[in-house]
């Protein structure tokens, strides 16, 4: 077992482990923790999967932007200093019976899948080539998704603005 | 583990006759201990600057009094001791945690902020291979884990359940991320010139004495994006005149208000570490790294450590400055700092610099 | 076992689980979110892990940073919503946001 | 070259792009920058020109290259810059028109509120222009064209606290939109056939035959749609005229020197592209606009309207040109013209910035207030004349005789020559009727007259430095040489594919000898009726407009075009809208109330019988469907989760279905 096993081992467990606490955790605040080192775990799968521009990405934008929106909106939306910041679960049995029933499903799914591996295993640095793929085979996506953000912004400026 | 490998230098005999896997983790660990002590005696040196610097700056009397009755060490003078005195009062302080807050956070909290300072300093290049560990996108890596900072903060002022804390997590978050902004665009000027997120590969390209430094490339834009990457920093690391998420005057201590003791100490190290971090990003994008200024000239053995770290500490010396030197800005001119001044110049730079490179 | 592509598989459809389990089951908006979020990134690192594995060029971790560009613009909206929820609600509870119900 | 070319075109962008973000706070409002960006560009400009003559070499290819600019699945598309003679003189007069204005708008806009705004405008003109001169692919021009649109019609608007000058800018835009879809339309068809928009894979899918004739005859036309409305031809002209109400720098450089003239630039640049119907089409547009510019010109009594309608009636002239295939003919005019035509428009502007009036009864007399503008206006109008040697008599006997050899060639075709030799009478008529009002005579407002004065330096020496231009820098031979008329054959095209016009033989030289004595003797005497009735007046104006009352109200109101269009358009809408309401007024409001009286009776009767038998049933039903709701509501939680949760199910209903 080497090294890149075990790391993987140990990232999938703090990744599951954390979404646990996240899923499970009846403080919203501690949910956003363990979605933090959720996020971090998937950052450290990347790296494994030889994809560093997008670990870094990760963390840069889920970590750095999005999970500090989360928390801004937890604390938004609750009265200023209230610990007890608690979210409380409903329709649990069934959800537990349909999204086991989802997990299944996947599970057989991947392992009866005869998939076709390819390719080589080498690690190499993939910023240069992704920035080069952005502004050519996919730079009409690239627009389109620049202009999303932009319209995701102010709309989301004008929701968020009081009457 | 290409990736993650760490080439430090120091590779002892029986080291190799170790399995490879746990040679790695040993050296993980190795290089995970130097570097916190590192930057907790970077910290405590830069701490002794601040307390020197301002009581030189604005005559106080108690950092250049501080000394103590041992013989030997007694006539020193000029208030030595006074960082021990720091140290040592930190130390054996009272730990308080308020009745309301949240336990686990409230200690959770210092330690991502120490730890993310701790892992940026993980990519600085200190000499030629004298890197933790050397990430083809180091610099995008310290953008990103500079992130976790924010999420401390917030975590350290909403756990304190007080609303000072609160209030303070809350600006020092929106003004950390909004400066993140200007920084961030500051130094893609850097990528773009050099073609590389890589640090070392950033350094080699400054090789060869003063004039090759990067602030001299490309101008005024790269000057610009210096001015600008400087400047946001400062905010990034809630120093004066952007110190707003501690303002004493208007909410107490911010965020840190209800930390005492050694948790207390975490932050206040961390606040030094992240300066020396960002005094040796600078050194290293902008004027030349750990490469001499005088060309080969004294550019072997120790001196590359010895250059970095003088050019770190001429731009904390630089902060430390600014702050006992300016007074503290509004919260809304703190904003149009960012977004209405320094972002708008950013892509002055970006862009100006960008067709220069065309030509 | 050498780690293969079944076992990054395996752990992207227990993220998914648990997302799809916190979107079903929280009450709160900002839990549901964080949910969505999780599930956005069990299907990244399928992408990423397909790019590795079957189709060796960069394809799937393009789309990823697609991907995590979109979740960022939708966890801002989706926000600016909750927010709007909480003005005039007073409350982000989703159960109570049931004007439409039948 | 090409980084010359590229730095030429990128100049008056940043001038635009730093005079629109901080003109307001440079010194002097930055016009020194706008100013000197504009000369930088003159001089490299000048240099490639100097290349290419130096070269002398017939329609040499002196530098290009291309970029892929995006693709999308198959399809590349590119985006590239090709200097030729062509474009080298483009480029030359561009952007030297562009940098006098410049210069003498420093003094004619001094003290607007909005001069800084103004240069920016100008900056992005030029560099619109230029990227249109350079570009070397239809998509590229219809990009660059309709920027140069844009800034027409800010330019037009920037006064747009006038409601006519904001009307105008509106006019001005909408006309060229209607041209331009005809445009686009031909630009699609071309590309839809060929697959790529550069020009030379155009031209080379046209000479291989890729087109049929009709559908060549189609685009050509429609392409030619696009120059009808920028040059302003028949019957889009109407936008010109009131483009005037416009800064005059502006006028000259836009509405005069280069944007009107980008219709034949595109022409001219994708000459190998029209057949020979489609050429007859543009010569029959250019002979139409001609006369009926020049003739309204006669009566016009505000200055730069004069001006405007003679420029109309010299796009005919250089449209006749190139529909009567005398390329190199219609082209030079485009030169020549551009630098005459700006040179009255500036001396105009001259004027007017003197005596504070466009209307030329306000003025007379300004000779010896006013010399250098009356000098270099006079050099100007008898270029413009076509009276030798200056440069007009050049260019203009060149299209002349080009027309009248296509008459010759083409039996029943004369008439085009003739109605244009009447046209070039009618010019020096009217130009002449212009600078005798103007100039000369008793001054019509004394005070206006006291008061005015010569203007400044930087208003002058562009006035001078054009005079110089007008004078005769162009002559026929080496202009010929440079730039002369493609021929698909340079595309490969087969043997078969019919040349269009004639060449050099003893028809051309005929046509050429007479269309030059001709021309001179038609300006003449054009000049000498002028002086005739405004210097001697000896005949009086005013008694032959009365008697030709009828005429002379048709020319004054410009034919009658507006109100047509007005008329037709305009009203057209309106009554139709009217005729809509009224039909719903009478018709369908009849047609419902008759029907709900109807029913009112009917359910009077069936009202009776509801009540007994079928209210009974409907209670049943009712009953049965809100027991089967009471249940089924149940489902309808209003609850987001539960919907996913059921649609989750049902997903895990579908797996196990196939399973099976």
């Amino acid at each position: 077992m080497d090294f890149t096993n075990i790391a993987f081992y140990i990232f999938a467990a703090l990744t599951v482990g954390s979404a646990g606490v996240m899923v499970f955790h009846r403080n919203v605040v501690y949910s956003a923790v363990g979605l933090l080192f959720a996020f971090f775990g998937v950052a450290g799968i990347y790296v494994l999967l030889a994809a560093d521009f997008i670990a870094i990405v990760q963390i840069l934008i889920y970590v750095g932007g999005i999970l500090i929106l989360l928390l801004f909106g937890v604390m938004l939306s609750q009265k200023l200093t209230k610990v007890d910041v608690r979210t409380e679960s409903m329709q649990l049995v069934p959800a537990v019976v349909v999204v086991g029933g989802v997990l299944a499903v996947l599970l057989l799914t991947i392992s009866s899948t005869p998939w076709k591996l390819a390719g080589s295993l080498e690690y190499e640095p993939t910023t240069k080539a992704i920035g080069r793929l952005m502004m050519t085979e996919y730079l009409i996506p690239f627009e389109i998704a620049s202009v999303l953000l932009l319209a995701a912004l102010i709309g989301a400026a004008y929701i968020a603005r009081k009457n | 583990m290409p990736v993650l490998n760490a080439n430090l230098t120091l590779q002892a005999a029986q080291f190799a006759n170790l399995p490879e896997t746990l040679q790695t983790i040993l050296f993980m660990v190795l290089g995970a201990a130097i570097f916190a002590g590192a930057a907790a005696v970077l910290a405590l040196v830069g701490v002794y600057l601040e307390r020197k610097i301002s009581a030189h700056m604005q005559d106080r009397v108690g950092p250049m009094e501080v000394n103590t009755e041992i013989p030997v060490l007694k006539n020193i003078g000029h208030g030595w001791a006074q960082t021990l005195a720091d140290a040592l009062k930190l130390l054996i302080k009272e730990d308080i945690v308020p009745a309301e807050a949240d336990k686990k956070l409230h200690l959770m909290a210092p330690f991502i902020v120490f730890a993310a300072t701790l892992a940026g300093f993980s990519v600085l290049p200190f000499g030629p291979g004298l890197v933790a560990s050397d990430l083809n996108v180091g610099l995008f890596y310290i953008i990103a884990i500079s992130s976790f900072v924010v999420i401390g903060i917030i975590l350290a002022g909403w756990s304190s359940n007080n609303k000072w804390s609160l209030l303070g997590a809350m600006r020092s978050a929106a003004q950390i991320v909004s400066f993140e902004i200007p920084a961030s665009l500051a130094l893609l000027v850097v990528i773009m010139a050099v073609g590389s997120l890589n640090l070392g590969d950033i350094v080699a390209a400054q090789a060869g004495g003063i004039h090759k430094w990067l602030i001299w490339w490309y101008p005024p834009f790269n000057i610009l994006a210096f001015f600008v990457f400087f400047v946001a920093s400062l905010a990034e690391l809630n120093r004066a005149p952007f110190d707003m998420p501690e303002a004493e005057s208007e909410i107490v201590a911010g965020f840190h208000t209800e930390y005492s003791g050694m948790k207390w100490a975490m932050f206040f190290l961390a606040e030094y570490a992240n300066m020396f971090l960002v005094g040796v990003i600078i050194a290293t994008l902008f004027l030349g790294g750990w490469t001499s200024p005088f060309g080969d000239f004294l550019n072997s053995g120790p001196f590359p450590v010895f250059w970095v770290t003088l050019k770190a500490f001429i731009v904390i010396f630089v902060q430390i400055w600014l702050r006992w030197t300016l007074p503290r800005v509004r919260v809304d001119q703190l904003m149009y700092t960012s977004w209405k001044v320094l972002t708008p110049f950013a892509f002055v730079a970006m862009v100006g610099a960008g067709i220069w490179m065309m030509l | 076992m050498e780690v293969g592509l079944n076992h990054y598989l395996a752990l992207a459809a227990i993220l998914f689980s648990l997302g799809l389990f916190a979107v079903v089951t929280k009450k709160n908006a900002v839990t549901v979110l964080m949910g969505v979020e999780l599930i956005l990134n069990a299907a990244n690192i399928n992408f990423v892990a397909f790019a590795r594995f079957i189709d060796t060029d960069l394809d799937g971790q393009i789309i990823a940073v697609f991907v995590i560009v979109t979740a960022a613009a939708a966890a801002a909206v989706a926000l600016a919503i909750v927010l709007n929820l909480y003005e005039r609600l007073k409350s982000i509870n989703l159960d109570e946001a049931d004007s439409l119900a039948g | 070259m090409i980084t010359n070319a590229i730095l030429i075109l990128l100049l008056p962008l940043a001038a635009f792009v730093v005079q629109i973000s901080f003109g307001k706070r440079l010194p002097r409002k930055g016009d020194w920058l706008s100013t000197g960006a504009m000369f930088i560009a003159l001089f490299m400009a000048l240099s490639i020109l100097v290349d290419a003559i130096s070269t002398y070499e017939s329609n040499k290819v002196l530098a290009a290259q291309t970029w892929e600019w995006f693709s999308f699945g198959s399809v590349h598309v590119t985006f590239g810059i090709v200097i030729d003679n062509l474009t080298a003189f483009m480029l030359f007069v561009v952007t030297l028109i562009s940098a006098l204005v410049h210069l003498y708008s420093i003094g004619y806009m001094h003290g607007d509120p909005r001069y800084s705004r103004y240069f920016a405008y100008l900056g992005l003109f030029s560099f619109s222009m230029l990227g249109l001169v350079l570009v070397d692919n239809f998509l590229g021009i219809y990009v660059f064209w309709e920027l140069v649109g844009l800034s027409s019609y800010l330019l037009i608007g920037f006064w747009f606290e006038k409601d006519s000058a904001s009307n105008a800018g509106k006019k001005a835009f909408i006309t060229n939109r209607i041209g331009d879809v005809g445009m686009f339309a031909a630009i699609m068809i071309l590309f839809s056939t060929f697959g790529t928009f550069d020009f030379d894979g155009v031209f080379a899918g046209v000479a291989a035959g890729g087109l049929s004739d009709g559908w060549l005859t189609a685009a050509g036309i429609l392409l030619f749609f696009g120059a009808i409305g920028k040059s302003a031809q028949f019957p889009l002209h109407v936008w010109l005229p009131d483009a005037m109400e416009g800064p005059t720098p502006v006028s000259a450089l836009i509405h005069a020197a280069t944007m009107v003239a980008a219709g034949v630039y595109m022409v001219g640049r994708t000459f190998v592209l029209y057949s020979a119907d489609a050429l007859f089409f543009i010569a029959v547009i250019g002979t139409i606009t001609a006369f009926m510019a020049a003739t309204i010109a006669i009566v016009q009594k505000d200055i730069k309207r004069v001006l405007a309608y003679s420029t109309i009636s010299q796009l005919g002239y250089m449209m006749v040109g190139l529909g009567t295939g005398g390329y190199t003919a219609g082209l030079m005019h485009l030169t020549t013209h551009a630098m005459f035509k700006a040179l009255l428009f500036l001396g105009s502007g001259s004027v007017i910035h003197a005596v504070h009036s466009q209307e030329m009864d306000d003025m007379g007399g300004l000779r010896k207030k006013m010399p250098i503008t009356f000098w270099t206006f006079l050099i100007a109008t008898l270029a413009l004349s076509g009276v030798p040697p200056l440069s007009g008599f050049f260019s203009k006997d060149a299209i002349l005789a080009s027309a009248l050899e296509y008459g010759m060639r083409h039996s029943g075709q004369m008439w085009i020559f003739v109605i244009m030799l009447l046209s070039a009478g009618i010019t020096a008529f009217y130009m002449f009727r212009l600078v005798y009002m103007t100039f000369f005579g008793e001054p019509a407002d004394k005070k206006k007259y006291d008061h005015a004065h010569e203007s400044p330096l930087t208003m002058t020496l562009p006035l001078m430095i054009l005079a110089v231009f007008s004078i005769g820098t162009f002559s026929w031979g080496w202009f010929e040489h440079l730039i002369s008329k493609p021929s698909l054959a340079a595309y490969g095209a087969v043997a078969a594919v019919a040349e269009h016009g004639g060449g050099h033989d003893d028809v051309a030289h005929t046509a050429h000898t007479i269309a030059m004595i001709s021309s001179i003797v038609v300006a003449l005497s054009g000049i000498l009726l002028a002086t005739t009735v405004y210097y001697w007046k000896k005949i009086s104006a005013e008694t032959w407009g009365s008697r030709l009352k009828p005429l002379y109200n048709l020319l004054w109101n410009k034919y009658y075009f507006d109100e047509l269009y007005a008329a037709t358009i305009i009203s057209g809408t309106l009554w139709k809208s009217r005729f809509l309401a009224m039909f719903d007024l009478r018709v369908i409001d009849g047609v419902v109330n008759g029907v709900g009286r109807l029913t009112a009776g009917l359910s009077n009767v069936s009202g009776k019988v509801d009540l007994r038998v079928v209210d009974g049933l409907v209670n049943l039903v009712g009953r049965i469907v809100a027991y089967a709701g009471a249940r089924l509501r149940t489902l309808q939680t209003g609850n987001v989760q539960s919907y996913l949760l059921m649609a989750l199910f049902a997903v895990i209903i579908l797996f196990v279905i196939q399973q099976f």
